[in-house]
C-alpha cells in the first residue's frame, strides 16, 4: 500500500535529513581526523548555528541586544561565524591545554561544553520550539509530475551539501593543506619540528569544522523545529555517520549521511521504529566488517 | 644438529615488492645465528613471518615447541607462537610505556607461567613473579631503573627493556632485532657477553640481526645474509665475510679491504655455501 | 522515620515538581504559575489554619524521583503537587507511596494512576500489561486522557460520523494511550471509523516530516493527534509546510489548547481545527474563573517570558492548592493520613472549572474538559490564535465503563 | 660567530630535573659531537634546543637571539632542524609525501626531493611506500633526508647511524661532510663514537645532565681516560 | 641498593591501607544511623554507582577499552530484576514457600539472575566488540547499547512475542518501562520493608554488603595477574600478543567481568528506584560512569569511586541552590571543565599530588 508518491516524498525528506547530517558529520570527521578529538559539542555547534540564523532572521531575540532581523541569506553568514567562533573558543581556549592527555579527557571537555552551551542557549532564547518558513526566494516547489513535487528549499539544502563536498575536494586538490593536515594528524610533535604551527592549524581546522556545523544548523531552520535540545538529538547520528563513512573521510561522511538520512525517512515505512534502529545496526555491521568505515583509509 | 626453527620457501610480497623471497633455512638448536644484510633486505619482515605477526604469501614455518615436537606454525597467531617458546625483541622499541620496568618484565613472567587468567594472586605480592622478573632485570642490568616508568627512560635503557621482555618468557628461541642499536660501547659488549652466556648456560637458541659487524663477528656461530629478500650466503663468520658479494653489497668493502672491526679475513676465497 | 509534615513548623509546605526545562518548559511553568497565584491568594487571606503556605517548585531534572524525595525528606513538604509526564508518574508511584505524603497530580494524562480496579485491568506494578496503578496517597485534579479522548470521540461522532481517521502522537505512554482510548470510545459510541494509519514520532522530535508524509499519503478525512507543548508547535508548523491542513477535513489534538503553543506559532496556526484541553480561560462563565484570571493576569502581565493567561493545566493546579487548604483545615493539621482521608470525597466550590469533587474510590476529580476551535479572533493577550466556540464535556465512571466495555481499558475516573 | 649558545640551561620532564646548568657553544659551520653514556642527557639537550622538552630554563641563543621562550615551530622556522632519535616518520604518508611536507615547511631554500633520492637510492625505489611500512634503516634514511631537504642552518642529529647498514653509514658520512661544506652547522650525538668523532671538530661530554668535558676532538683522542670513563670506548675487555 | 628494592617489593607495607579501609568501613556502617532518609538513600545510590564506575573502569582504565554503552548492562539486569519481581517470583510461588522471607529470596534471586543476564549479554556483545580497539570499540559499544535502547523503548520484544502469539504485545512496556513495588520482609521476626524510601536503613545495609563484596572482588581482579595482563593490553596490545597474550580473549573475559559487575550494580540500582526505564539504557546513562571515572581518576583503583561520590554529592549540592539548580547543566559542565582542565587523573590524582606536595614541603 506504499505509493510511489510516498516513497518519493520520503526520499526527498531523507535526502534533506541527509544533507543536514552531512554538514555536521563532515566537520566532526574533519576534527577527529586532524585533532583526534571526538567533538561531542558538534551537535551543539549545529544548534548554535540554527539559533544564530533564527536571530538573524528575526525569529528570536537576545536579551539586552534584541532582534537582528537581517534576513535568511545574511543569516547563513552569521550562523557560520557564530558557530565557527564558538568552535575557536572551545579549541583555542580549552582543548588545546589537554592535547597531550588521554583522548577521553578531550572528549569530556567537549562534553562539558555540551552541557554549558545548551544551558546558555536555553537561557538566552528559552527552551521552546522555534519554527520558521523557508526564505521567500525558495518558497514553493518544483512540480515534476502531477503527483510528484520537489520543494525548492529542500532541493537547495541538498544542493548545498554537494557544493560543500566539492569545495572541500577542490581545496584539498589545489593546495598542499591536505598533506600538511595529514602529516600533523599522524605526528603532531614531528610536524612542529618541521615548522608547522600546530596550534594555529588546529584552530583553523576547528573553525572550519564548527562553521560547517553552523551552516548545517542554519540551513535546517526552515525544515526543523529548533530547540536547545537539538544538539543532543543530532550528535549521535553524526557519530554514526562519521563512523560508517570512515572517521576522517569526507566522501564517507557524505555517503554515510545520505544512507542514514534515507534510512530514517524510509525505514519508518517498513517497520515502525525501524528508522531509529537501522543506523545503529548499520554501524555495528560496518564496524565488524570494515572497522575503518566504508571510506576509511582513503586519502583525507 | 636438530633444527628448532625452519622455513621452507618462505615468501612475503608487499604488492610487487618481494620482501622475503622463498627463503628456506633451518636454525640449529643451541646456536647463535646472525642475520645480516642491507637495509630493506627483509630481515625484520622475516622475523615478522616467523612470529606470526605477518602472514606469509607462501611457504611454511615450523617451530620446535617446548615439548620437543616440530610444529607447523605458519597459520598460528602471534600469541600462540610466543607461547610455544619463540620470543622476540623488536627493532623499534615496543614496550608497555606507561608501566614500570619491573611491571613490564612481570608481564612476560605472567605469560610464561600461564597465569594471565589467574585472579587469585596479587601480582605485586607474588614472590614467584617478582623473583622471576628480578632475575631478568639483573641479567640485563636494569636494577637502577626497575621502578621507573618506561616512558621516562632514555633510548638506550629502553633498548634493554626490549631485550628483557624478549628474555622474560624463558624462551627456547629468541629473535633479536638489532639488540645493541642505541647502546653504548660498554653495554654493547655486555650484551654480547650476556647472549653468549645465556646461550651457553641455558641452551637458548639466538637469532640476531645486527649492523654492528663487531658484534656479529663476536657472537655468531653462523651468519645468514639476506639481500633483496633472498638468502645469499650462509656459513660461519669466516666463510661469509670473505664472500665477495657480501663484502660489496653489504659492507661496502672492495678487494682486500679489511673490516674495521679487525677481523682477520684470512683466506676464505670460495665463500660460504650459497643459498 | 524521616517523614515530613511534623506539626512543629509554622508554615504549611507544598512541594511541586514539574518539567521546567526542555520541550515542556512553558507547560510546567504555567502550572507552577497557577499554583503560585493560588498560594498568594490564600496567604493574603490568612493562610491555612493561620499558617502561611510556603511553596517550592522544582524541575523534573534528570532524576525526578530524587526531586520528589528531596522535597519530601529535605524540604519537608507537607503535601505535594506536580508532574508533567505520565511515564514519570507511573515510575515514581512506588516512591511516592513509600514517602506517604499526599500528592496531587495536576497535569497527568494516564488513566491508570486513578484506576483502582486491579482485578479487571491488572495491577500495573505486577505485570507488564497491567493498567491499574492506583496509589493510595495520589490524587488528580485534571480530567485525564480517558475523559479527554471521550470528548473528542464524541465530538467526531456528533459532527463527522464515521470517517477515515489517522493518528499521530508522541512516541510514549501518553501518545499511545490517547490513541487506544480514542478508538475504544469511538467504538463504544458505535462509530466504525476506518483507521488508516498511526504514526508516532519520538518525543521532542525536531523533524516530523517523514510521519506527516505517511499520514498524507494515507489520505485520511480526520487526523487525531496527541501532541503537546513543543511537539505541538513542531507538528503544526511542519504539517502546515506540507499542506496537511488543506488536505484533511479536521485535525484534533488532545491537549493542544495551549496558549504557549499558539504564541510560539504566531500567525501560522491554521484556523478552525479542534483542540482540546483540561482548561481554557474563556470556557467557563463563573466568577471563580474570572477571579482566577484576574489574579493570574495581575501576577504575570509584566513578565514577558510567559503569557499572562493560564495554560491548560491552570484550572487543575489552582484547584489543587485550594483542595489542600480545605483538607488541611478539616484535618486540623498536616498529618498525612488525616489529610488523605479528608481529600477522599472532598468537594470545592471555587474551582474555576465549576464545583469539583475528588472521587473517594479513584482519587480522580470530577472536572470537565473542553474542546474549542482555533481562531485568531479569540481574546488572547499575545499574537496568535486562541480557541472559540468552546464546549465542555463531562463523563462519569459508569458511562465510561459502558463505553469501554470489552476494550480492556479502565475508565480511571 | 657562535651560532648556538647554551648557558646555565636546566631542563625538566615534569618533576624530574634532567639537565643541570648545561653550557654549550657551537660556532658557525662546525660539527660538534655531544657524547655521553645512555641516559646522560644528550637527547634531552637536543630537545631543549628545539623546544620540545616540557620545561627549560637558562639562556639559549641562536644566532644571537634568545630562543628560550620560542615555540617549537618558531625555532624550526629559524632554521634549526632535528633528526630525532625515534625517527618520527609520518606513518600514513608516503616517502615522497614525507619529504614534500618537509619541503612545504622549509623556511630556507629547500633542496630538491630528487637530490635526496640520489643520496639514498634505496628510498627512490620506495617513493610510494607509506612511512609505516619502511624498514628501520629506511626510516632512518628518510628521517635524515627530511631534515636535509629543509635546508637547515643548524642541523641536530640524534644518533643518525642507528640501524644503518655499514655501506649506508659510509654514504651518510659523505653526505654530512658535504652538507657541512655548504655552510650548515651540525650537532651530533652518537653511540657510534668513531663516526661522530671522525665528523666533528669539537666535542662535549655530558654526564648526568651536566658538562663533564669540552674541547677539540684532537684533545679528546689524547685522553684515553675520558674515553674510558664516559664513553667506554677503547676498553680492551671485549671477549 | 637494588637489593633493597627487591626486598621492599617482596614485603609491601599494608598497614596504612588496612587502617584506611577499616575507617571507611566504620563510617559507612554507622552512616545510616546518623543520616536522615534522604541522605541514606543518596549514599546507597552513590555506593551503587561507585561499584558501577569501578566495574566500568576495569575495562577503561585498566584495559584501555572505552565502553560507551555500559548502561546496557544496567538495562539487562534491570529488566531481569523487574521481570523476576513482577512475574517470575509470583509464578514460582515463592511467597507461599518462603512466607515472610519470600522477598529476601526474591531479592537474592533477582540479584543473581540479573547479574547473570548482564554477564550473558556481555558474552555476546563482548565477543563482537573486542574485535575492535580504541574509538571503534567505543562506537560499537555505543551502537549496541543504543540498539538495545530502541528495542526496549519500542518494546520490539513484546511485539515480536505477540506476533508469535505469546503475550499481549508488551514485554518491556515501551517508554514507561517496568515499575514494581517491594513490600515487607519478615526474617525470623526481623521485620522491615525491603525498599522503604522513607526509612531506607535496611536496604542501605544490604547495598553496602553487596557493594563491599563487589568492590573487593574487583580489587582482587585488578591487582591479580589477570589485571596486570589487562594493563599490558592497555599499554600495548601488539606487544602483549608478541609475549603470548591472547589479547582478544583476555579483553573478552574482562568485558564479561566488567559487564557482570555493572549488572550487579544495575540490579541494586533498579531495586532502589523500584523500576527501570528505557532511558536507563540511553547513551546519557552510559556517559554517567564515564564522567564519574574521569572526574575521579581512571588510573587508581578508588578513582571511579571517588568520582561517584564527587558526582553524586556535587549534584546534590547544586540541587540545594535554586540558582545553581536552574543552571545545573551549566554548573555541572563548568565543574567538569575545571576537573578535566586542572586535574590530571581526576580528583584522585589531585589529592595524590596534594599529598606529595605536602610531604615535599615537610621534608
Ligand atoms: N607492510 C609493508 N608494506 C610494504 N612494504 C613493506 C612492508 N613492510 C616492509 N616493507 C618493505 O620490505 C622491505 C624489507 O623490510 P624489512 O623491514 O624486512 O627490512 P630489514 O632487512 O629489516 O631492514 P633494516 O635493516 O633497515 O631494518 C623494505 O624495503 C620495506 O620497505
Ligand atoms: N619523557 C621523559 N620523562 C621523564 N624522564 C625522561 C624522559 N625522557 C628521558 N628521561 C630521563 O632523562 C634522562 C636523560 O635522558 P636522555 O634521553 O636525554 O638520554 P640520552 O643521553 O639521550 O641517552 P641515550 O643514549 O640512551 O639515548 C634519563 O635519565 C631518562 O631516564
Ligand atoms: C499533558 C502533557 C503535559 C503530557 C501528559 N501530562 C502526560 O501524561 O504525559
Ligand atoms: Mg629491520
Ligand atoms: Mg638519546
Amino acid at each position: 500500500m506504499v505509493s510511489l508518491g510516498l516513497v518519493f516524498d520520503q526520499l526527498i525528506t531523507g535526502l534533506t535529513i541527509g544533507a543536514r547530517l552531512f554538514l555536521i558529520a563532515v566537520g566532526l570527521s574533519l576534527i577527529f581526523g586532524v585533532l583526534d578529538v571526538l567533538n561531542f559539542a558538534h551537535g551543539v555547534l549545529y544548534m548554535i548555528g540554527a539559533y544564530a540564523a533564527l536571530w538573524a532572521i528575526g525569529a528570536v531575540s537576545i536579551p539586552f541586544i534584541g532582534l537582528l532581523g537581517i534576513g535568511f541569506w545574511p543569516g547563513l553568514v552569521v550562523a557560520i561565524l557564530a558557530a565557527g567562533l564558538v568552535g575557536v573558543l572551545i579549541e583555542a581556549g580549552f582543548i588545546r591545554r589537554v592535547y597531550d592527555r588521554e583522548p577521553l579527557d578531550q572528549l569530556l571537555l567537549t562534553f562539558a561544553f555540551v552541557l554549558m552551551l545548551t544551558d546558555v542557549v536555553k537561557t538566552t532564547f528559552g527552551s521552546g520550539s522555534n519554527v520558521v518558513d523557508p526564505p521567500g526566494l525558495l518558497a514553493g516547489s518544483l512540480t515534476l509530475t502531477s503527483s510528484l513535487s520537489l520543494p525548492n528549499y529542500r532541493a537547495f539544502v541538498i544542493l548545498m551539501s554537494i557544493v560543500v563536498l566539492a569545495a572541500i575536494f577542490v581545496v584539498l586538490q589545489t593546495t598542499n593543506v591536505g598533506r600538511l593536515v595529514r602529516a600533523t594528524s599522524s605526528d603532531r610533535d614531528m610536524a612542529a619540528l618541521l615548522g608547522v604551527n600546530v596550534p594555529r592549524l588546529y584552530t583553523v581546522v576547528f573553525f572550519v569544522g564548527a562553521a560547517l556545523a553552523g551552516l548545517g544548523g542554519a540551513l535546517a531552520v526552515p525544515t526543523q523545529s529548533i530547540t536547545p535540545a537539538l544538539g543532543n538529538q543530532v550528535i549521535i547520528n553524526a557519530f554514526v555517520i562519521a563512523v560508517i563513512g570512515g572517521l576522517g573521510s569526507f566522501a564517507g561522511a557524505f555517503v554515510g549521511a545520505y544512507l542514514v538520512g534515507i534510512s530514517i525517512a524510509v525505514g519508518s515505512l517498513i517497520v515502525a521504529g525501524a528508522g531509529q534502529l537501522i543506523p545503529f545496526i548499520a554501524m555495528i555491521v560496518v564496524l565488524l566488517l570494515k572497522p575503518e568505515g566504508l571510506f576509511g583509509g582513503a586519502e583525507a | 644438529m636438530s633444527p628448532v626453527l625452519e622455513t621452507e620457501d618462505l615468501r612475503r610480497q608487499f604488492g610487487r615488492l618481494v620482501a622475503v623471497d622463498d627463503v628456506t633455512v633451518d636454525i640449529h638448536a643451541g646456536e647463535i645465528t646472525s642475520i645480516i644484510g642491507p637495509n630493506g633486505a627483509g630481515k625484520t619482515t622475516f622475523y615478522n613471518l616467523l612470529t606470526g605477526r605477518l602472514d606469509p604469501t607462501s611457504g611454511t614455518v615450523r617451530l620446535r615447541g617446548r615439548d620437543g615436537d616440530l610444529i607447523d606454525v605458519t597459520d598460528r597467531s602471534a600469541n600462540d607462537i610466543a607461547n610455544l617458546g619463540l620470543s622476540r625483541g623488536f627493532q623499534i622499541n615496543n614496550l608497555f610505556e606507561g608501566l614500570t620496568v619491573l611491571d613490564n618484565v612481570r608481564i612476560a613472567r605472567i605469560t610464561r607461567e600461564n597465569r594471565t587468567t589467574d585472579i587469585t594472586a596479587i601480582t605485586s605480592e607474588d614472590s614467584e613473579l617478582t623473583d622471576g622478573a628480578w632475575d631478568v632485570i639483573e641479567l640485563v642490568g636494569l636494577e637502577d631503573v626497575a621502578e621507573t616508568e618506561c616512558a621516562n627512560l632514555s633510548h638506550g635503557d629502553k633498548r634493554k627493556v626490549e631485550i628483557a621482555l624478549a628474555l622474560g618468557t624463558d624462551p627456547s628461541v629468541v629473535l633479536l632485532d638489532e639488540p645493541t642499536a642505541g647502546m653504548n660501547a660498554t653495554e654493547t659488549r655486555q650484551m654480547v657477553q650476556l647472549i653468549g652466556r645465556l646461550n651457553d648456560e641455558t641452551d637458548t637458541t639466538f637469532v640476531v640481526t645486527e649492523h654492528d659487524m663487531e658484534v656479529v663477528v663476536g657472537i655468531s656461530d653462523r651468519i645468514l645474509v639476506l639481500d633483496n629478500g633472498s638468502l645469499i650466503a650462509d656459513g660461519t663468520p669466516d666463510e661469509v665475510l670473505s664472500d665477495e658479494q657480501v663484502r660489496e653489497a653489504y659492507l661496502g668493502l672492495e678487494g682486500d679491504e679489511e673490516l674495521e672491526a679487525g677481523l682477520g679475513t684470512d683466506g676464505g676465497d670460495d665463500g660460504g655455501e650459497m643459498a | 522515620t524521616g517523614l515530613g509534615g511534623g506539626g512543629g513548623s509554622d508554615t504549611i509546605k507544598i512541594g511541586g515538581v514539574y518539567l521546567l526545562s526542555g520541550i515542556a518548559q512553558a507547560l510546567g511553568t504555567s502550572s507552577a504559575n497557577a499554583a503560585e497565584v493560588a498560594v498568594k491568594q490564600i496567604n493574603e487571606n490568612g493562610g491555612i489554619n493561620g499558617k502561611d503556605i510556603e511553596i517550592e517548585v522544582r524541575d523534573h531534572g534528570e532524576d525526578p524521583q530524587a526531586q520528589i524525595r528531596s522535597l519530601a525528606q529535605e524540604f519537608n513538604a507537607d503535601v505535594m503537587i506536580g508532574l508533567t509526564s505520565s511515564g514519570v508518574t507511573l515510575a515514581s508511584a512506588p516512591t511516592i507511596e513509600s514517602l506517604g505524603v499526599p500528592f496531587t497530580l495536576t497535569d497527568i494524562g494516564t488513566p491508570y494512576i486513578t484506576e483502582p480496579d486491579t482485578e479487571s485491568y491488572g495491577n500495573y506494578f505486577e505485570s507488564d500489561s497491567g493498567r491499574a496503578a492506583f496509589t493510595p496517597n495520589m490524587f488528580r485534579t485534571n480530567s485525564n486522557t480517558s475523559h479527554m479522548t471521550y470528548a473528542i470521540a464524541k465530538y467526531v461522532a456528533d459532527n463527522y460520523g464515521e470517517s477515515r481517521v489517522a493518528n499521530m502522537g508522541p512516541d510514549y505512554a501518553y501518545g499511545q494511550q490517547c490513541w487506544d482510548y480514542f478508538k475504544a470510545y469511538s467504538e463504544g459510541l458505535g462509530m466504525n471509523h476506518e483507521y488508516v494509519t498511526s504514526e508516532f514520532p519520538s518525543l521532542g522530535a525536531s523533524d516530523m516530516t517523514p510521519q506527516i508524509n505517511s499520514v498524507l499519503s494515507a489520505d485520511p478525512d480526520l487526523l487525531f493527534t496527541s501532541f503537546w507543548a513543543g511537539d505541538a508547535t513542531t507538528f503544526i508548523s511542519q504539517a502546515a509546510e506540507q499542506g496537511l491542513f488543506e488536505e484533511v477535513d479536521d485535525v484534533f489534538d488532545t491537549i493542544g489548547a495551549d496558549p504557549t503553543v499558539y504564541e510560539a506559532l504566531g500567525d501560522t496556526t491554521p484556523e478552525g481545527i479542534h483542540m482540546s484541553g483540561w482548561y481554557w480561560p474563556t470556557a467557563y462563565d463563573n466568577e471563580n474563573n474570572q477571579a482566577f484570571l484576574d489574579a493570574y493576569r495581575e501576577e504575570f502581565q509584566d513578565d514577558d517570558t510567559t503569557p499572562s493567561i493560564p495554560g491548560f493545566t491552570g484550572g487543575s493546579t489552582y484547584a489543587a492548592i485550594y483542595m489542600y487548604k480545605k483538607a488541611i483545615e478539616a484535618a486540623g493539621g498536616t498529618n498525612p493520613e488525616d489529610v488523605i482521608s479528608e481529600l477522599e470525597g472532598i468537594t470545592i466550590d471555587n474551582d474555576p472549572r465549576g464545583q469539583t469533587t475528588i472521587k473517594e474510590d479513584t482519587h480522580q476529580a470530577t472536572a470537565p474538559c473542553v474542546i474549542g476551535e482555533t481562531s485568531f479572533d479569540a481574546d488572547v493577550p499575545y499574537d496568535g490564535a486562541g480557541l472559540v466556540n468552546t464546549q465542555t464535556y463531562t463523563l462519569t465512571r459508569e458511562r465510561s465503563l459502558e463505553l469501554l466495555d470489552g476494550s480492556g481499558l479502565g475508565p480511571g475516573l | 660567530m657562535s651560532v648556538l649558545t647554551l648557558e646555565d640551561v636546566n631542563s625538566y620532564y615534569g618533576n624530574s630535573h634532567i639537565l643541570f646548568d648545561l653550557d654549550l657553544e657551537v660556532e658557525q659551520n662546525e660539527v660538534v659531537a655531544l657524547l655521553g653514556r645512555n641516559g646522560a642527557g644528550k637527547t634531552t639537550t637536543l630537545r631543549t634546543i628545539t623546544g620540545t622538552v616540557p620545561r627549560r630554563e637558562g639562556r639559549i641563543e641562536f644566532r644571537g637571539e634568545d630562543i628560550a621562550d620560542d615555540s617549537v615551530d618558531k625555532i624550526s622556522n629559524r632554521g634549526v632542524k632535528l633528526v630525532p632519535e625515534e625517527r618520527r616518520i609520518f606513518p600514513t604518508l608516503t616517502v615522497t609525501e614525507n619529504m614534500q611536507v618537509a619541503r612545504d615547511m622549509s623556511s630556507g631554500n629547500p633542496r630538491d626531493i630528487q637530490e635526496m633520492y640520489d643520496v639514498f637510492p634505496v628510498l627512490d625505489e620506495l617513493r610510494e611506500n607509506r612511512g609505516r611500512n619502511l624498514s628501520g634503516g629506511e626510516q632512518q634514511m628518510l628521517s635524515v633526508a627530511r631534515a636535509l631537504i629543509q635546508d637547515p642552518d643548524l642541523l641536530l642529529l640524534d644518533e643518525p647511524t642507528e640501524g644503518l647498514a655499514p655501506v649506508i653509514v659510509d654514504d651518510l658520512y659523505d653526505v654530512l661532510s658535504e652538507v657541512v661544506a655548504e655552510d650548515v652547522t651540525v650537532v651530533i650525538t652518537e653511540q657510534n663514537v668513531d663516526f661522530a668523532l671522525e665528523l666533528s671538530e669539537r666535542a662535549y661530554i655530558i654526564e648526568k645532565g651536566a658538562n663533564a668535558w669540552g674541547g677539540t676532538v684532537d684533545e679528546l683522542n689524547e685522553r684515553e681516560d675520558l674515553l674510558d670513563e664516559y664513553l667506554s670506548v677503547g676498553g680492551a675487555e671485549a671477549d | 641498593m637494588s637489593y633493597g628494592v627487591r626486598e621492599r617489593l617482596l614485603a609491601p607495607d599494608n598497614r596504612m591501607r588496612v587502617v584506611g579501609v577499616a575507617a571507611v568501613a566504620i563510617v559507612l556502617v554507622a552512616a545510616p544511623f546518623v543520616l536522615g532518609g534522604f541522605q541514606t538513600s543518596l549514599l546507597a545510590r552513590t555506593l551503587v554507582f561507585a561499584l558501577f564506575a569501578t566495574a566500568f573502569n576495569l575495562l577503561y582504565g585498566y584495559t584501555g577499552l572505552l565502553s560507551f554503552g555500559h548502561a546496557m548492562f544496567v538495562a539487562a539486569s534491570g529488566y531481569t530484576v523487574a521481570k523476576i519481581v513482577q512475574q517470575v517470583a509470583p509464578a514460582l510461588g515463592i511467597e507461599s514457600i518462603f512466607g515472610g522471607a519470600a522477598l529476601m529470596v526474591v531479592w537474592i534471586l533477582a540479584l543473581v539472575i540479573g547479574t547473570a543476564m548482564a554477564a550473558l549479554l556481555a558474552v555476546f556483545i563482548g565477543y563482537l566488540s573486542v574485535q575492535l580497539e580504541e574509538i571503534y570499540f567505543a562506537m560499537i559499544t555505543l551502537s549496541f547499547s543504543m540498539a538495545i535502547w530502541v528495542i526496549v523503548n519500542q518494546d520490539i520484544i513484546g511485539s515480536a512475542l505477540a506476533a508469535l502469539g505469546i503475550g499481549g504485545g508488551t514485554f518491556t512496556n515501551g517508554s514507561d518501562g517496568l515499575t514494581f513495588r517491594l513490600g515487607e520482609v519478615d526474617l525470623f521476626g526481623l521485620e522491615f520493608r525491603l525498599v522503604d524510601i522513607a526509612d531506607p536503613i535496611a536496604f542501605y545495609l544490604l547495598t553496602l554488603l553487596v557493594v563491599a563484596i563487589g568492590m573487593y572482588a574487583l580489587y582482587r581482579v585488578i591487582n591479580s595477574p589477570f589485571g596486570t595482563t589487562c594493563q599490558a593490553i592497555r599499554e600495548n596490545p601488539e606487544r602483549a600478543r608478541a609475549l603470548g597474550i591472547d589479547t582478544q580473549f583476555h579483553s573478552w573475559m574482562t568485558f564479561i567481568i566488567s559487564g557482570a559487575f555493572s549488572g550487579l550494580a544495575g540490579a541494586m540500582l533498579v531495586m532502589l528506584k523500584t523500576g527501570i526505564l528505557p532511558s536507563d539504557a540511553f547513551w546519557t546513562s552510559s556517559a554517567t560512569p564515564v564522567v564519574m571515572t574521569v572526574i575521579g581518576g581512571p588510573y587508581a583503583f578508588l578513582g571511579p569511586a571517588v568520582g561517584a561520590f564527587t558526582y553524586e554529592y556535587l549534584r546534590w549540592i547544586i540541587r540545594q541552590y535554586p540558582l545553581l539548580e536552574e543552571f545545573w547543566e551549566f554548573s555541572f559542565g563548568f565543574l567538569l571543565l575545571i576537573v578535566v582542565l586542572f586535574f590530571d587523573n581526576g580528583v584522585y590524582g589531585g589529592i595524590q599530588r596534594l599529598r606529595e606536595y605536602v610531604s615535599d614541603r615537610q621534608e
